[in-house]
């Protein structure tokens, strides 16, 4: 269903695009706490500029970057920071998400360390909602081929 | 000064309401299209001037730049979609 | 009798043992030599493949390196924060980012004549400019009147534009002066639906065309060709 | 009455004129495809000037350099946008209206 796409023009614009609109998403993730943002939105335009790579550049080259197994692996791997360092924070004796106790472990002042975990968490709420985007963009754009693929591999 | 932003704004509001008529009514799905990538590029300008007003315009245009990207995109993928289906 | 026909059948004979034999020495020749080309040729393939991996190696460690200080840039021109903690968190996004991207950014670049390209297109975008406007007032124009006074037309013409850059600078700019937007790029032909018959007698003279050709110091060609109904175009494609 | 706030002033009334044309044609125009004539333009150049006038509100910051960006990414992405989509109807086959066709459709 998805063949590489033929269209000089899309194709030739979003590979000069896509670079910068990661870097855009991970700007919007990284400064979450001094601009509107965060987490979940940068995951959001994160996944967006796959969806771009997938609809211009077609799967394969997409697939080289980022495959579907990676993806599942990525989207449990944020949830695991998510809650780790709310664990974390529940184990050095706060509430669950308490950041400023993290300042037993880092070297700075709890203020400090409540930015640090806020910043983690929101990596970790992004890298899951990216993951899941993308795995969900994928199922639903590629009906027809998982089923040729099982059959390929059996 | 504000004024006069607030009162193009709210004209940029109705040629909005215009264009969601396209969007609405508009025969098929492709004049939908042209329709809502129109009431997007609106929606950028009329974000900037939100933040023009507030007077926290560093807040808002990250997130007209975020929605120019999803706007763009948006439209792209639709295109791509009726493409491959082949009804338009 | 006889045996004058039985000795001339024998040199017949002989004659043709002979040709034959010269024949499939040609041949035994030719193969000892193609087989010696053969190796001699593998054995420079295998040191192509050498100098074209290391130099492969090379092309892409000079992408990343490029295409992560342009991010770095952009970074900071999003950023706003110059302390170390966000440059090192910038660093590393753009690592990261240019990693997984390293080969998008400079696809099909030709090196070494960039600066002559980067002041032509500069001096490209006032002309371009002054005629997004004309056709911003062609469209208001056409619009206002009471009677539109439009009768639209799908023209085709060929360009030999080669690199995609070029032909994307010539798509976008017919679809953003008066009265044309680019329909459909296939091989090197141009589909372009236009708006009333004199903008497309303006892009037959094919100015843009040579325009954008001179930015990318490209040949120019035009020739530009026969203003035809949808129908016939339609029949064309449906094959 | 500052300089700034005239040329701003005027920045933003032409792109506001332009928009209406633009929504007008929009309403007004006979088929998809002159349709798209319409937006594809006159929005483009529209966001242009709306942008160049708030730059020019705003003075010369980061900030300004961030709208500038924007402008640029427009100036891209609209006539690419228009492009696929006009693409799309070309190639399924939508019938563009003629005036010799003219009362149909």
């Amino acid at each position: 269903m998805i063949r590489d796409s033929q269209d000089v023009i899309v194709k030739t614009l979003s590979r000069l695009l896509v670079p910068f609109m990661v870097i855009y998403a991970l700007y919007v993730i990284m400064h979450g706490h001094h601009s509107p943002g965060g987490g979940f939105q940068g995951g959001v335009i994160l996944a967006a500029g796959f969806v771009l790579l997938v609809v211009s550049h077609g799967l394969e080259q997409t697939r080289k970057r980022l495959s579907e197994k990676a993806a599942g692996v990525l989207s449990s791997i944020g949830v695991f920071i998510y809650a780790g360092i709310g664990a974390l924070c529940l184990i050095l004796g706060g509430n669950y998400l308490d950041y400023g106790k993290l300042s037993k472990l880092l070297p700075v002042v709890p203020a400090e360390a409540r930015s640090l975990g806020i910043l983690g968490v929101e990596i970790g709420v992004a890298l899951a909602v990216m993951a899941v985007m993308f795995t969900i963009f994928l199922v639903i754009f590629t009906v027809g081929e998982f089923q040729e693929d099982d059959r390929s591999e059996k | 000064m504000n004024d006069f932003f607030l009162i193009l704004s709210v004209g940029m509001c109705v040629l909005v309401l215009f264009c969601l008529y396209r969007g609405t009514f508009g025969p098929g799905v492709l004049n939908r299209a042209a329709g809502i990538s129109a009431i997007g590029t609106k929606t950028l300008i009329i974000l900037l001037l939100m933040g023009v007003i507030y007077d926290r315009i560093d807040m808002f245009i990250d997130i007209s730049i975020a929605y120019a990207l999803l706007n763009f995109i948006g439209t792209v993928v639709l295109a791509k979609y009726i493409e491959t289906t082949g009804e338009a | 009798m006889e045996v004058t026909l039985l000795l001339e059948a024998t040199e017949n004979a002989f004659r043709i043992m002979e040709k034959a034999r010269a024949h499939a020495l040609g041949v035994l020749d030719t193969a000892v030599q193609f087989t010696g080309e053969q190796t001699r040729f593998m054995e420079e393939k295998r040191w192509q493949v050498l100098f074209a991996g290391a130099q492969r190696r090379k092309t892409r460690f000079q992408n990343f390196v490029g295409t992560a200080l342009i991010l770095f840039a952009f970074w900071m021109l999003l950023s706003g924060h110059f302390d170390p903690f966000h440059l090192t968190l910038g660093a590393i996004c753009c690592i990261i980012t240019a990693y997984l991207f390293h080969d998008l950014l400079f696809a099909n670049v030709r090196v070494g004549d960039m600066r002559v390209v980067a002041l032509r297109f500069l001096c490209y975008i006032p002309w371009l400019i002054q005629q997004i406007v004309l056709s911003n007032l062609h469209v208001a124009s056409v619009v206002l009147r009471r009677k539109m006074p439009i009768n639209p037309q799908i023209i085709t013409f060929k360009t030999k534009l080669e690199t995609d850059i070029s032909s994307i600078t010539l798509a976008n700019s017919i679809t953003l002066t008066p009265g044309t937007i680019t329909m459909d790029i296939r091989d090197g032909v141009y589909y372009v639906h236009a708006l009333d018959q004199k903008v497309a007698d303006d892009l037959n003279a094919g100015e843009m065309e040579d325009r954008v050709a001179h930015i990318f110091m490209e040949a120019d060609h035009l020739y530009v060709e026969d203003v035809l109904d949808a129908a016939r175009i339609y029949d064309a494609l449906r094959v | 009455m500052l300089v700034k706030d005239v040329i701003c002033i005027l920045f933003m009334l032409g792109s506001f004129f332009l928009f209406t044309t633009a929504t007008l044609g929009l309403l007004r125009l006979p088929d998809f495809f002159t349709r798209l004539h319409a937006t594809g333009k006159g929005d483009t150049l529209a966001a242009l000037w709306s942008l160049a006038g708030l730059a020019v509100y705003h003075g010369f910051t980061l900030t300004s350099a961030k709208i500038l960006f924007i402008a640029v990414f427009l100036f891209l992405a609209q006539p690419t946008a228009t492009h696929a989509i006009s693409r799309a109807a070309f190639r399924c086959k939508v019938q563009p209206w003629t005036l010799a066709k003219g009362g149909e459709k």
